[in-house]
């Protein structure tokens, strides 16, 4: 039991990424007072293999995945807008990606550190297939490549979100700006102050050193300790844990999604004319494939295929299972009967939930965590939106915000070992040797809370001045006409089908 | 010539289009259709969002009869559709001043 | 008695409806139908080739009504369904010489 | 003012709305409907359960003309949807009492 | 050739599990007589990597998969109904399972070791990362989340194949019940039976310290050896062969299908109004899902991607291609036409028979198994349904039982070394040399037949007690109205489509 | 930097495969030269797993994904039919394969060597569990099991891609016969022409034999060596450069489609009635699922997930990014909208085009790739195909052959080393070190224009023999009135909804 405990951790907030390049030139120099480096680690194929099905898990997840389940809810004349719209979303930014959001996100940023990272990784520069990126187990490596692609498939779905809460009146063309925009100046620094970290062998190595070093050595060692620890997104010095990005993804494209239904106001005739799900096949078909493909994201995001990768795997299969019976349940004690489609949103919410918490939580609390989150998502989607009166199209407010919410404090809570969780991995005190830190839970939730109030003010004013911008440039919404008609017809030219 | 428009229950059809061949009408034009009567519809709910749905499911037979046939046709239709049951739907009879059979161009009774 | 057949735009139904049974017009028939008029349709695209869509949907709403209430029911209609868009749709009023409730066996007036 | 109703194979469509067009007709309205006629149907086959369909996919168009159109839009329709094969369908002409176009309220004629 | 023939076998009837604690008391003990025990076994990262995949993909072929392929199958008024049931029963046995499910299939029963497992392992205790799973190959483990995830995913797909059989007239309620009922008393029940036992290394040191022991120790050797022997299901110990779950799943599932389909009655309307799939298009992705799935289901089986795993794997596609090709040419010769509709039975059905025959048959026996099992479920399907007049409403007891039944058959046959088969290991003759056990065709037939017939018995007469109890509680069908308008409205208040 | 450019290569033009039996005669006759043989290579697991998820990957590809892609395109009434005969050709090959395909792509073909192999391993004879199959790295295998299924799932989807140019007007008997010949007079020999070589260790160990012979040795040496050289398929001699089957697939299958569309000339009511794809959703979901699989279908084509599978992997993902929004952007200039379909189309040519390129470009010579695509192929499709008045349905010429040529082309400029491109290994300079060759860049295109322009030829005039044939036999269309009922009906007896 104890070996569990402290294993399946990640760093102090460290969800998903910390590369770093194994010739990284910040840790050659520490390598200076270190003993000799050890011969470069060689990539286990058994996690080069995980890594890259884990990518094509996600990539499923956003296309066919979400582009259906979003698809499947819209009426039928914006069928087509809303796929083209994950499509376009998916292509546009992980091109973005690949020019400089990665290096945005997994550089150094100089004075800007704290918030985003640089350009001197823009257009992959000096990424070959022999670079390698840290995981979380000190000595284990995987391609840089591998780490590039799997992160491009978060930058790919988390924006494509958002358009759930704007869905059938938001223009193609505004859509496309706006995009180019939020994955620019929210997401890439999001992810680089929550998952932007030197990796566990430069923590290892850097304590080691310091703990070696007497004398003179000592205050440089300290330097070096001290430089490799700054070395760091803000939010992950804050010491928040956050598995697989509930953060970074869920809370901060779902309070995106909710700015932008504000701006945007409602679809016409919202309140008056019914609006059901065009398919609830179609529906299902996605959030079906969304809980197959998120088992990449989730366990992908332990990066390596070790012993703990089982940890996440079950708890985000359990978890939704009880989430999705959850939902129901509620539904059919509030509103008379179980719904296919709470069904679908029950499944969508416990994914969300566990995200955070996946790799951190006991098999039972997940279970708890699923039974929780349905019934205050389902709170939100009904009572509150109705007691709002915002649209909030396909509730990615309701369902990924909140839901992403519930799983962040969760985690804080679930991960206490003494209620099956896992612990908090110390990288540092005992390097190399996988020993648990303390768990204070006063402490932990703080940095939770800090988390999730840093995504949802910089994405909320963030989405806030960047859907106003697009606005005002090209305009948001189509003619009223228009939208009557259908994006598929009034933005594509076409019709979703022809029967 | 009559046209005689049924409106009824969906799983009815196979009974009144066999009960109307038995009459030795060999033509018919069926149409699905959304009906609004007394007979209530139901509640869809989606999401906490709650739709009364009036409109129920229905098929329309239009069938274009020589004036002779109009009573044995509305006999075997209601027979064939009926249920007893609230929302059997109706049978409407107007008047047709003229039929073409496009394939041969005859045309009244002997295009039916 | 007589039929009153309208065709309109789609997103009016719920509006139509809700005038005709406030006059207490208890049944009607709805049909999903594609409409050719003056409103001119769209262009759809499908790799390069571009096909002219003339057609554009519509609801079309049969209601049987007694000869006291064809009057009020047009207007009603009219009210309702008018956007003063090109498009709006038309409304035919022809005879009906015979009605029955399939259920009951009532007829004319008393079936609607 | 009749009402034109005509039953026609799907694929003749756009070959009879030509042809009206040419009249000078500029409205029309059109449902998918099924068929049930000489033409026979064909059999589906699910796991062993062999099922007869006999209702052929059809389209019904309706336009409505002033009286002293009629024959020529008869005509027409008549010459553009024969193919001489067995299921070209029917033409049938009812009288209409009224018309009124929703968006301006002109009737009968001018509404056309 | 030798080589092959020996090595891909799985122990007695082991298809699927054996999982054996790493350091489980009972294997410790006999330890103490054996040799000092050997550093604890490393999970294979590749194992570990496919594994995972492979429970993703049985995920897959329950949701969307299955769903799909049902789904399409109903008509329109039933479609969301369908999927419901296919989710509902997906989360409620999956919950089961880590609650007492998987203890109650793979932990020691006592004095009911025969038919059932006991409760030790209830809630997951004692499983943690570093609990491993025995394989099929000496000294090779995975971890044991691994095989509780993967067992997991066969747990909660064979109830949901009994939907097939009663669809368009259960009730959602009375489905919930019957679920948690079955699983419980039926399938954990068989999966014992079938699936437990100690594993290669157990039998194997035993059998190597039974050789060693001489004089006094002898006697006690020979008492640790018969105890491992013995502590397996009776299935098991039949010696039948079951490579990935012909009898616990298929023949399992096909036989409650068919005593719900009698229980029930049929459908009205049943045989005189048309009741044509609503979407042969959805069935068609689900038989394809189905298909793309089952290598995870068949494949896995084998436990590691070991160079036997190429075995099941290319007897799984090729004894599908050759099942659809045949149902659709018995068709064409009989009907007149070769159906999409036979295309994917064909599918369904080849896939079911080579089930228990892929780790065991050789490719040109898979082919000649593909062949010979569409015929027997065509004929089933419309000849004995037809003069029988039970309303099997998706042919479950006709793909899945008669399906499993000749692959049950089949499997003891293409086993034959003479014929290109695999041939039965022997684990205690010479422990981790992978020799070869004899092969005797009527010996083995009767094993089959019996694990066949077991089967049978248990799922028939507990699925009729279950049902009956369910009918008697809360009732089975809905009123005739409600079955009238459909199951998605009157069950669960939706519409499938709104076009 | 160096290392990288080396690596990424494939022997000469040896895309895919380069199967050489471990214990194969012609070798072990070389290794009598040579020094001691080395132990027999194991497998490694990472690397096992992998290729079993790429297969799996491939075959959803096929279906759903290409039969969804496909059958989206088509009228209401041939739906099925498209569904069909995807999954009967799929069915019909994989069973070929086995029974010969396999041998006549993968075998020494004796005096036809040069264009076609023999029937040495017909029925798979001599394969097994422990024969194993070369990669193109040195001392790596994959059992031989894998790469046959593999490649069996390459055999399958390439003549189901003809199917598009036709669709709709095809009689299913005629397209069963059909896809029987063309698999075997032209893709299997293609597939032995393009793949067919003796592997990285046959070419090395010559060399050194060679270069360690001295006196008599010498002319036997070297005798051996140019054996060893000759014993591949002509177009690999030749040079060219498919990383993962641009020519074998999408130029042999385009080029058959428009033959294909020419002899059965277009159907009835082409250009005059509107024939819009009766579920632009299904088109979609399809495209989707083919992009998923692609990864199978091109990161497998490494044949290992060694560090060089990052290069095809970010570039499969890249370029049909790029690909996707350029289709996109000249639709919107040329028509006005951007529309769903051309977002597929974009999708597919993107993917057809850096097939044969993935492993050897660069990241950003990708984009460029995807970019320069999109509008040849949309220039093909429309204006071109207007022009000529052919009908290819589904725009299998203007999207397969057309983009497979751009691809086929751009390889061989985007390999250069100058322009982020991984240079051309050389296996026998310095066999086992990965050094790269030379690289010239008229000299490659030449290579490539031959690959093509043979590619183009033998499927060009073959397929035009076979669809000659078979209407002389069976008749390719049904009678005009069955084509205007619809294929489902008339052919398979069946509707595809019935809603
Ligand atoms: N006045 C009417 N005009 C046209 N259709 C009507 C009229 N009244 C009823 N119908 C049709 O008949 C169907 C059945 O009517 P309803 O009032 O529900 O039951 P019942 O026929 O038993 O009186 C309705 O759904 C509607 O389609
Ligand atoms: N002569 C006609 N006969 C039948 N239906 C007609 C006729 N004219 C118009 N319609 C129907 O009315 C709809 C509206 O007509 P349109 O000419 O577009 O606009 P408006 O009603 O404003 O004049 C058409 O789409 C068609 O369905
Ligand atoms: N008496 C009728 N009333 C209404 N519709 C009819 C009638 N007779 C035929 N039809 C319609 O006309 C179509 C064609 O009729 P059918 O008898 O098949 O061929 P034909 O028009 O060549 O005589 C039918 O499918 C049906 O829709």
């Amino acid at each position: 039991m104890e070996f569990r405990k402290v294993a399946r951790y990640a760093g102090v907030l460290g969800a998903l990424g910390a590369i770093a390049l194994f010739v990284e030139p910040a840790l050659a120099q520490q390598a200076a007072t270190a003993p000799a480096a050890p011969p470069p680690p060689v990539p286990n194929k058994g996690d080069s293999a995980f890594m890259y099905i884990a990518s094509v898990l996600v990539l499923m997840m956003t296309v066919p995945g979400l582009a259906l389940f979003y698809g499947g809810l819209v009426r039928t004349k914006n069928m087509l807008s809303m796929f083209m719209q994950v499509f376009a979303t998916l292509c546009l930014v992980a091109i973005l990606w690949v020019l400089y959001g990665y290096s945005m996100a997994f550089t150094n940023g100089g004075s800007l550190n704290d918030f985003v990272g640089g350009f001197s990784k823009a257009f992959l520069k000096g990424v070959d297939s022999t670079t390698l990126a840290a995981t979380f187990s000190n000595g284990v490596y995987i391609p840089e490549y591998t780490y590039i692609i799997f992160q491009m498939t978060f930058a790919c779905i988390t924006p494509a979100l958002i358009l759930g809460a704007v869905a059938e009146r938001l223009k193609f063309s505004a859509m496309l700006v706006f995009m180019a925009l939020w994955a620019t100046f929210i997401y890439f620094p999001i992810a680089h102050m929550v998952w932007y970290w030197g990796g566990p062998d430069a923590f290892g190595n850097a304590a080691k050193a310091l703990a070696a070093a007497t004398g003179d050595a000592k205050a440089q060692a300290q330097a070096a300790y001290d430089a490799v620890m700054a070395d760091a997104g803000i939010s992950f010095k804050w010491g928040a844990l956050d598995f697989a990005g509930g953060t970074v993804v869920h809370i901060n494209a779902g309070i995106a999604g909710l700015v932008g239904a504000l701006i945007l106001g409602p679809r016409i005739g919202y309140g008056k004319e019914p609006m059901p799900p065009h398919s609830l096949v179609n529906c299902m078909i996605g959030a079906a494939l969304l809980w197959v493909g998120w088992f990449g994201f989730n366990v992908g995001s332990n990066l390596e295929v070790n012993q703990f990768a089982g940890v996440p795997f079950i708890n985000t299969f359990i978890a939704t299972c009880a989430a999705g019976l959850s939902w129901v349940i509620v539904e059919w004690i509030i509103k008379g009967k179980p719904s296919a489609l709470g069904m679908a949103s029950g499944v969508v919410a416990g994914l969300v939930a566990i995200t955070p918490a996946c790799g951190f939580a006991g098999v039972m609390g997940s279970i708890v965590l699923g039974l929780v989150v349905s019934p205050i998502c389902f709170f939100f989607c009904s009572a509150i939106k109705g007691a709002l009166g915002y649209d909030d199209s396909l509730d990615v407010f309701g369902v990924h915000c909140v839901g992403g919410i519930v799983g962040a404090l969760g985690t804080g809570l679930l991960v206490n070992p003494a209620w099956g969780g896992a612990g908090i991995a110390d990288y540092t005190s005992k390097p190399g040797e996988l020993v648990a830190g303390t768990y204070d839970m006063a402490t932990q939730m703080i940095s939770q809370a800090k988390a999730v109030g840093m995504t949802l003010v910089w994405s909320g004013i963030g989405s806030a001045i960047l859907f106003k911008l697009v606005d005002i440039i090209i305009g948001l919404r189509p003619s009223e006409e228009k939208e009557r008609e259908g994006l598929d017809i009034t933005d594509h030219g076409e019709s979703a089908y022809h029967y | 010539m009559k046209l005689i428009t049924a409106v009824i229950k969906p799983f009815k059809l196979e009974e009144v289009r066999s009960a109307l061949t038995d009459l030795g009408l060999q033509g018919m034009t069926v149409t699905e259709v959304k009906g609004y009567g007394r007979q209530k519809g139901h509640t869809e709910i989606y999401r906490g969002a709650e739709y009364a749905v009036s409109f129920l499911p229905k098929i329309k037979i239009e069938v274009v009869v020589p004036g002779a046939q109009v009573d044995k046709a509305l006999a075997a239709i209601q027979r064939a559709a009926k249920t007893g049951q609230i929302g059997d739907g109706k049978i409407f009879v107007s008047p047709i001043e003229h039929t073409v059979r496009i394939r041969t161009g005859e045309s009244d009774d002997d295009a039916l």
